[in-house]
């Protein structure tokens, strides 16, 4: 519904301030990490973490050092940020459109077992990583994937990050190609009969009706997979095991040390990991919701 | 700071082992093997000085071995949980890293039995090395008779830190506190004549309770008992001895700051260090904060006294490297493990730790004067018993039992339901 | 976007839901186009078939993909359930049994984490459906800076836990967390408490942090939902003589059934998956009041080795996802939407 | 029951700054119990009028008055009205007694069995009893219609709004329901305002019926009236189905000069055109004769384009030229067949044309009804 | 450009076990050039038969013949025609160009060039020219219509597919782009198979209407035809509005005998009726004479009971007995005035009588179209 037509002003003004209220509580803990962020370790100890730093308890250390730790020099192609967006970059673009293609397959079928493989991509969606990760780490080994890339040094150092992508493009699928078919299926079937009346056939009428109108979905799809993969800690945990293949989550928690803490580090790392996912969301979390609610 | 351990990985053409199936190592080892191998060195140390040490460690092994090229692998910390993930994954498929950082003692138990560790002979373990460290620390590298593991250092659990200033206004003398029952009543008297919170401590995960508790337990009843009922896993016998203990915890819990529940244990430190707490339990790291905090000097501000009853004690927190089988790197291994054990490394790596030697011959100049005493009550000790809350005491099995039974006391502070716990968390055999 | 799959998987079979007004109404004489989409699937066997042989690399590779990686290693992580590997060794897998669910039954970590993961799954739910709810229905007011607004309310979304976690340790400290100093600020101090410590509010505490990040994610949807409404059920609603209480209680919120449930069902994904959260927040070892599958699984699988334990707990962390959307992928079936 | 008087209403919608004005100064009285219609094409300010009416919208300036009270400023629950909307609105998750049951619930103190036994008097009355207990989603367009009138007549309320009710109804059902409808608010006798774009509902089902355009009024009348006596151009074009045949003109002396054909003029229509020079003249198909012979001087040579048969009676499409796209329409007898091509002879009898000034759109003269009249059946 | 066959084609679908037969067993032979349309109420199967026809279904049993060869096993792109969508079906992505191109660029080896000229040349017979770099999403209603069409012709089909290709258009632009339509088919000359659940749709635009119901084919015939002479009591409610009027009736010798009213019968008509004893009156509104003073055996006193005015002229529904419910409609002259309630004479001409058999359905006898012969104009 749109406007309350007869909305009083008071109310109008109470509306406001809750909504501004809401959105300073969304905003509180993000507000404590960044103070925490600019804090000297002494100021830290010493004040209370969501007030600001004050005289010579502000600095900006804490960041060149999350810097350091995450990323380092942006020139050479390593550090954890990078090795994040090598993964997550394929594993979420390869995630979507595979679960694009497959959706496309599925939809607008009726085959008896069609009820029943979709059950199995939907079930994929809640998976818990957990219950996978001996199995997963046990598949991994057995396949022996630097043993194939050997010839490519570039990938063969980078071969857990080459699993990481693989497995959660395979993790990525269920959830795309469902939301992907819930798309199709709200769309105009005589569309794509007039496209098949024009002579188009199944494979051309992906590449040049349904893909092309997929583009809202994909954003969504890319946005929320994205988020998952370079949030994901589990499974880089247990598939990455070359300092120099380690990805931002990892390297966030790499700052917990056995007995030391650093906050002010953690802090201003925790922000640069989240950096390229808040950053999405800011810049595209309304193409994101309209995704959602284009849906309807 | 990373930009030298990056240095170090630089030009190096194989994968660390990544995902390197045991057979194809194998092979790849023997071809070779001893010729400048590259060495993947997993540990935890991952912040501030830990690394610091670790550095200059690594530093003095490449002046020792210049053919051995180091692999530095720090996997994410927290006291080593997902450090074990990773190397539990990784012994599993049969593609460990070259060394890993472990506790020693019973943490072992289930690689020696899994048969997953090569057993360190005269190579490593020499006869000078085995006169340098004492008993105790022997002990935990031959969880089964046989050395597996070399510690680097040692830490202090049985430490009762406090502020000077704040037992002054109390008119509490640590020195006369002659068992744990003491404490308590210490504790009270600060209540009553400070602002100050009488103990630090942090109760969000369990550990600190268990160290406090093994501690008190220990003042109690003295490293046979400990022995006994914990290393030995004979705690039925002991269940009043238990049960006395965590009593006495409880009562410290009406002692510990409010927000103990939300915050770590350097949180609570520096309660310690601003003045606002009089006590803490916490391993000699804690020492570390108190050098970097500015004005917070040793024996003017702040002070230490091993816990009460335990002063001929040094409970030991230590820290090894083993010899994993199938390994990529044995010749460079050998090396390592063997530099750990020397003067030289462990003379580098503890004065930046915060540590103490396990060698009893390294000089001490270099050490400062709290490590440097630390060093003399250890050569004094006359006993090393072993920790339940830093793995060398129990299995690992066992001490997830144990920390099971500690979350649920850190919120009830159920004295009954825990000693059951407690008993329960050892396999009954 | 989760949402969105749901709903219209959702949808298709219950236009009634949402949209009365829409291509639902049945004009006698056929203006419809229902029909016309209804009846694409009835094409008779041989079109059927060359169909399905033509579908078959479009979606048979990702199937495969999917089905290696996610069932086959759930299958795998099931057997193992049945071993009684634990330690260093190998698994023997000639000798299997169920034995470790019979440990499970007498372990009361277990009980205790079972019932904490179903109290975690239905809490955490509820509450990020009431909150999301409330908050889409006052940003749905006609209100300026929506996006805006909506982009913040997102914002915890795109965190991961590892982050999230640290933030809420310190907003429930005692002493100088936010939440405390709120409370005491406004003279609701005797309300402050040691949130994530006392065992009858920690679980709570945990709850109300994950809330805060997704309950956003549920105001998103609900806003689609609602927009979704045809403006004259509101309309009418008010005619009828219904204060805005009873109208959205009575009119508007039964109609967002479908968005109530795509949005749970996806929050109880978020909800099995918040084992970084706890795991960062309290390590492997969270204390009874707050200890869940995920959390006891990692810890005996990875600090004790108790390796067909673990998978034994994990396959019933399946199995409780299962339970939860069995329900829900029943419903879509019998509505012809799978 | 009352009377509604609209009171110079006016609404400005704002629009990222700029004024849009929906409803301009309109002012109209309904007599108790009358059925008015508001006409017009989309987006003319019907819904908008409407919805004031209700109080959905707050009208900008003017007021309301229902039964004498001023109820502008009241909210929709304050002012005894019910409303059926277009899409029926009815809430999709009740069954069809609750449907019905919600605005007594909701806005009385009734007991559940007075509501009960008043949901199924109006659900008989209606024919929709064997439905009470299905969901709006289990009926036909037709079936949920009614209810969204039953709804509405449940609450017994002092005026019915109605904003196009029967247009997502196939042809047959439409007529259908307008007579229902017609005769269900004569039996009720409750104030009735009736929003429709269609000028055939308008006319069919209207007391009276007010035309709007662009948000002003443009006549208020009765059916006949507007269909014979146009107040202005707009109005002639827009009621009449097929549409009245405009012809744009250039008043002579003696006649209207046209592009295509010269038009005389008897003084008496001279006298009605007085001093405007640009003239429309307007002719209904109806009154268009198609003849066996042309001789007079209103008559003219025309081709048929195109012939619509619709049974009873044949829409001629007429051009001036062989070829040209079609200029106007005939209707005639559908007994008489004509073939596209055919050359006929077009008579435009001076008693039957409308005359407007094109410039303001302002009726001239209206045609003469003494045709009416006489024609008159008595029995 | 082909004459199009269905040659007993039946569609069964399979809905959960239980068999729905949408289309039974329908022959139609179209010629070439033909403008069809298939009309009946929905459900009845028109689409179906649309769209067996294009190949989006095949058929259950039963032959499609395009120009000789039979075409029913063929998938849609290798059949030669095209289809317009009731919801255009535009793809929302691609401009008006191409959409255009799209059939063209997938189904034929044309250059680029080429592909663009006959598009350009389309877009300007279709006066769409302007927009063709505009998307669908920019268009109005007619306009998206008109690309529609547009993206069929470029094809050069041998037949046009059309399922109510206007029905989603208001009342005033869906007759204007019906006159379009049929002068666009009749220029391009291609066979048009055009379907519709709109009767006066039908009448207006089709060459011959094949009128559908519950899958079987009634009739099939030119409008005229089906107007005046239907095959049975389906085809004569369902063409003509107002709807015919039916009395059921009992055949005793000499007249029908009915609940209201007996109607004597002349022996031809007795011969007509044959054996059937249910017998159903049909009389269009049209016919019905509403006069001064019943004398006649065929004129019986009603009561007036709603007048509709249409402007040119009025449906008065009649009754009966004084406050029943209408039983039938008249339709009358504009000009007359009538008031609810006031009683009058209706004359139901026997010419003017249709009869059909009530049990099967079947036409006894149509009204005699000498009447018709008569008033034929020449000029
Ligand atoms: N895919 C299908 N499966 C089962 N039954 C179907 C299917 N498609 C159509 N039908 C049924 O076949 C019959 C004819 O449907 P069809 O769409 O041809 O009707 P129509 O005449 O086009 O109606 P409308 O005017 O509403 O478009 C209907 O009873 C319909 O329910
Ligand atoms: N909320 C609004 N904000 C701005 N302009 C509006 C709003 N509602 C209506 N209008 C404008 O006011 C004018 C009248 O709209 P209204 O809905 O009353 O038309 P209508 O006569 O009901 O048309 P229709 O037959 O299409 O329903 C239109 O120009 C419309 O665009
Ligand atoms: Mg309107
Ligand atoms: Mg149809």
């Amino acid at each position: 519904m749109s406007t309350d037509t007869e909305g009083l002003s008071v109310s109008r003004v109470a509306l406001y301030a809750v909504l501004v209220a809401m959105a300073l509580f969304y905003l509180a803990p993000l507000e404590t990490g960044l103070m925490t962020a600019i804090k000297t370790q002494d100021a830290f100890f010493s004040s209370t973490p969501f007030v600001p730093p004050f005289g010579d308890g502000f600095t900006l250390q804490p960041w060149y050092e999350a810097w350091a730790q995450m990323q380092g020099p942006l020139t050479d192609f390593s550090g954890a940020l990078y090795n994040s967006a090598f993964v997550a970059i394929p594993a979420t673009v390869l995630s979507g459109l595979i679960g694009s293609v497959a959706a496309y397959g599925l939809t607008n079928l009726n085959w008896r077992g069609q009820a029943g493989v979709l059950m199995l991509f939907v079930a994929g969606m809640f998976v818990p990583y957990q219950s996978v990760l001996v199995p997963l780490t046990r598949f991994w080994t057995i396949v022996g994937l630097q043993n194939y890339l050997a010839g490519v040094p570039f990938l063969a150092q980078r071969v857990g990050l080459i699993e990481l992508i693989v497995t959660h493009t395979a993790y990525g699928i269920p959830i795309c190609t469902i939301l992907f078919r819930s798309y199709y299926a709200s769309f105009d079937q005589s569309m794509l009969e007039a496209a098949r009346i024009d002579g188009a056939t199944f494979t051309r009428i992906y590449q040049r009706i349904i893909f092309p109108l997929s583009k809202p979905m994909f954003a969504v799809v890319l946005i929320y997979q994205f988020t998952q993969v370079w949030n994901d800690f589990l499974f880089a945990l247990v598939l990455v095991s070359s300092p120099t293949s380690e990805v931002a989550t990892i390297a966030l928690n790499k700052l917990q040390g056995s007995m030391v803490q650093q906050y002010n580090v953690q802090m201003a790392a925790a922000f640069v990991a989240a950096l390229p996912t808040l950053l999405v969301y800011v810049l595209f979390g309304d193409q994101f919701a309209e995704g959602v609610a284009g849906e309807t | 700071s990373s930009g030298g351990e990056q240095t170090e990985t630089e030009g190096t053409t194989q994968a660390g082992g990544e995902g390197t199936s045991g057979e194809s190592t194998e092979t790849a080892t023997e071809q070779s093997g001893g010729s400048g191998n590259a060495l993947e060195l997993v540990h935890w140390w991952t912040a501030g000085g830990e690394q610091d040490a670790l550095n200059a460690l690594l530093e003095g092994f490449k002046q020792e071995y210049p053919d051995v090229e180091v692999n530095n692998n720090p996997a994410p910390g927290g006291a080593g949980s997902a450090l074990d993930t990773v190397v539990k994954n990784r012994v599993l498929n049969q593609n460990p890293p070259s060394t890993f950082q472990i506790w020693p003692g019973k943490a072992l138990t289930q690689y020696v039995e899994g048969d997953v560790l090569n057993t360190l002979g005269d190579s490593v373990w020499s006869q000078e090395m085995r006169d340098a460290y004492r008993q105790g620390v022997q002990d935990l590298a031959q969880p089964s008779g046989n050395y597996v593991a070399v510690p680097l250092n040692i830490h202090r659990l049985n430490n009762l830190f406090y502020n000077t200033a704040v037992l002054e206004e109390a008119g509490v003398d640590p020195s006369s506190l002659s068992d744990p029952a003491a404490v308590t009543d210490a504790l009270a008297t600060i209540s009553e004549n400070t602002d100050a919170v009488p103990m630090a401590h942090q109760t969000q995960s369990p550990w600190s309770s268990v160290q406090l508790w093994e501690t008190i337990f220990l003042g109690y009843n003295g490293v046979d008992a400990y022995n006994d009922a914990i290393v030995n896993g004979n705690i039925s016998k002991h269940e009043s001895a238990v049960k006395k203990s965590l009593r006495t915890l409880k009562d410290y819990h009406q002692h510990f700051n409010d927000d103990a529940g939300s915050i770590s244990w350097d949180q609570a430190n520096s309660k310690v260090v601003n003045g606002d707490a009089a006590f803490i339990h916490q391993g000699d790291w804690a020492a570390g904060q108190y050098k970097s905090a500015s004005d917070f000097a040793y024996e003017s501000d702040w002070n230490m006294v091993p816990f009460p009853g335990t002063s001929s004690m040094y409970s030991v927190v230590t820290d090894s490297f083993v010899f994993p089988k199938n390994n990529p790197s044995p010749d460079a291994t050998r090396k390592f493990l063997s530099y750990c054990g020397t003067v030289d490394a462990q003379e580098r790596f503890n004065p930046v730790k915060g540590s103490i030697p396990p060698r009893t011959d390294v000089p001490a100049d270099q050490f400062g004067p709290f490590l440097s005493s630390q060093i003399e009550d250890f050569k004094n000790s006359e006993s090393q018993p072993p920790t339940i809350a830093h793995g060398t005491a129990v299995t690992p099995d066992v001490h997830g039992n144990i920390d099971e039974a500690f979350a649920g006391f850190n919120e009830q502070w159920n004295v009954d339901s825990t000693t059951t716990a407690l008993v329960n968390a050892f396999p009954s055999n | 976007m989760l949402e969105s799959l749901f709903r219209r998987l959702v949808t298709r079979g219950s236009g009634e839901e949402s949209d009365p007004s829409g291509d639902d109404v049945r004009t006698d004489g056929g203006t419809v186009t229902k029909t016309a989409t209804e009846s694409t699937g009835g094409s008779q066997r041989s079109w059927r078939e060359s169909e399905f042989v033509r579908s078959l690399p479009f979606w048979l590779p990702p199937a495969l993909l999917m089905g290696l990686f996610v069932y086959g290693a759930i299958g795998w992580n099931a057997v193992i359930s049945l071993t009684e590997w634990e330690g260093f060794g190998s698994p023997d897998y000639g000798n299997l049994d169920f034995s470790m669910y019979a440990r499970m039954l007498a372990d009361p970590t277990f009980v205790a984490a079972a019932r904490n993961t179903v109290v975690l799954l239905v809490a955490f739910t509820v509450v990020s459906l009431v909150v999301g709810l409330l908050v889409a229905i006052l940003v749905d007011r006609g209100i300026r800076f929506e996006n805006t607004l909506r982009t913040v309310y997102l914002l915890p979304m795109s965190l991961s836990f590892v982050v999230t976690a640290i933030f809420w340790a310190w907003m429930y400290n005692p002493e100088f967390g936010l939440i405390n100093v709120v409370l005491r600020g406004v003279g609701l101090g005797f309300l402050a408490n040691d949130w994530i410590s006392d065992p009858s509010t920690k679980l709570a505490a945990v709850i109300f942090a994950l809330m805060w990040q997704f309950s956003g994610y549920c105001m998103v949807v609900y806003l689609a939902g609602l927009r979704a409404i045809p403006s004259d059920q509101f309309e009418a609603a008010r005619i009828d003589g219904a204060s805005t209480l009873r109208m959205y209680w009575r009119v508007i919120i039964p109609q967002l059934r479908a968005s109530t449930m795509s949005a749970a069902v996806v929050l109880m994904v978020f909800a099995l998956k918040a084992f970084d959260f706890l795991y960062v927040m309290f390590g492997d070892t969270p204390g009874p009041s707050t200890d869940i599958l995920a959390t006891m699984m990692f810890r005996e699988a990875f600090s004790s080795s108790n390796w067909a334990y673990g998978a034994a707990i994990a396959t019933v962390l399946f199995g409780l996802a299962l339970v939860v959307i069995g329900p829900y992928l029943y419903v879509q079936y019998q509505r012809g939407d799978l | 029951m009352a009377e509604l008087t609209l009171d110079h209403i006016t609404k400005v919608y704002d629009d990222d700054g700029s004024d849009i004005v929906a409803v301009d100064d309109v002012s109209i009285d309904i007599a108790d119990g009358e059925f008015l219609v508001l006409v017009g094409p989309s987006g003319c300010g019907k819904s908008t009028t409407l919805r004031m009416i209700a109080g959905l919208e707050t009208a900008s300036s003017g007021d309301i008055r229902l039964g004498g009270d001023v109820v502008t400023g009241r909210p929709p629950r304050d002012r005894d009205i019910a409303m059926v909307f277009q899409s029926y609105a009815l809430y999709p998750h009740m069954t069809v007694r609750q449907n019905m049951s919600f605005g007594l619930e909701e806005s009385t103190d009734m007991s559940d069995g007075e509501i009960d036994s008043v949901v199924t008097d109006t659900a008989e009355m209606l024919s929709i009893a064997a439905l009470l207990d299905r969901k709006p989603g289990e009926l036909s367009g037709g079936q949920q219609q009614r209810v969204a009138l039953g709804r509405a007549i449940v609450r017994d309320p002092k005026v019915f709004l109605m904003d196009e009710p029967l247009s997502n109804l196939d042809a047959k059902l439409r007529s259908q329901m307008r007579t229902e409808l017609q005769r269900l608010q004569e039996d009720l006798g409750v104030t009735t305002v009736y929003v429709t774009h269609d000028q055939t509902e308008a006319m069919t089902m209207g007391d009276r019926i007010a035309i709007l355009n662009d948000g002003e009024l443009q006549q208020v009348a009765t059916p006949l009236e507007a269909y014979h006596q146009p107040a202005n151009l707009f109005v002639a074009g827009f009621i009449g189905e097929p549409s009245m045949n405009f012809f744009e003109m250039e008043a002579r002396e003696d006649r209207l000069s046209g592009d295509q054909f010269d038009y005389p003029i008897s003084q008496e229509t001279r006298e009605a055109v007085g001093d405007a020079t640009n003239v429309t003249l307007g002719i209904r198909p109806e009154d268009v004769q198609l003849v066996e012979e042309g001789s007079g001087e209103h008559d003219f040579g025309t081709v048929v384009d195109v012939v619509e048969p619709m049974g009873n009676e044949n829409n001629v499409y007429l051009s001036f030229e062989t070829d040209g796209a079609a200029e106007f329409v005939a209707t005639i007898d559908g007994m008489r067949s004509l073939d596209a091509g055919q050359p006929v002879v077009a008579r435009i009898p001076e008693d039957a044309i409308h005359l407007f000034d094109t410039d303001t759109g302002e009726t001239l003269k209206n045609r003469s009804l003494a045709e009416l009249e006489e024609t008159e059946p008595r029995f």
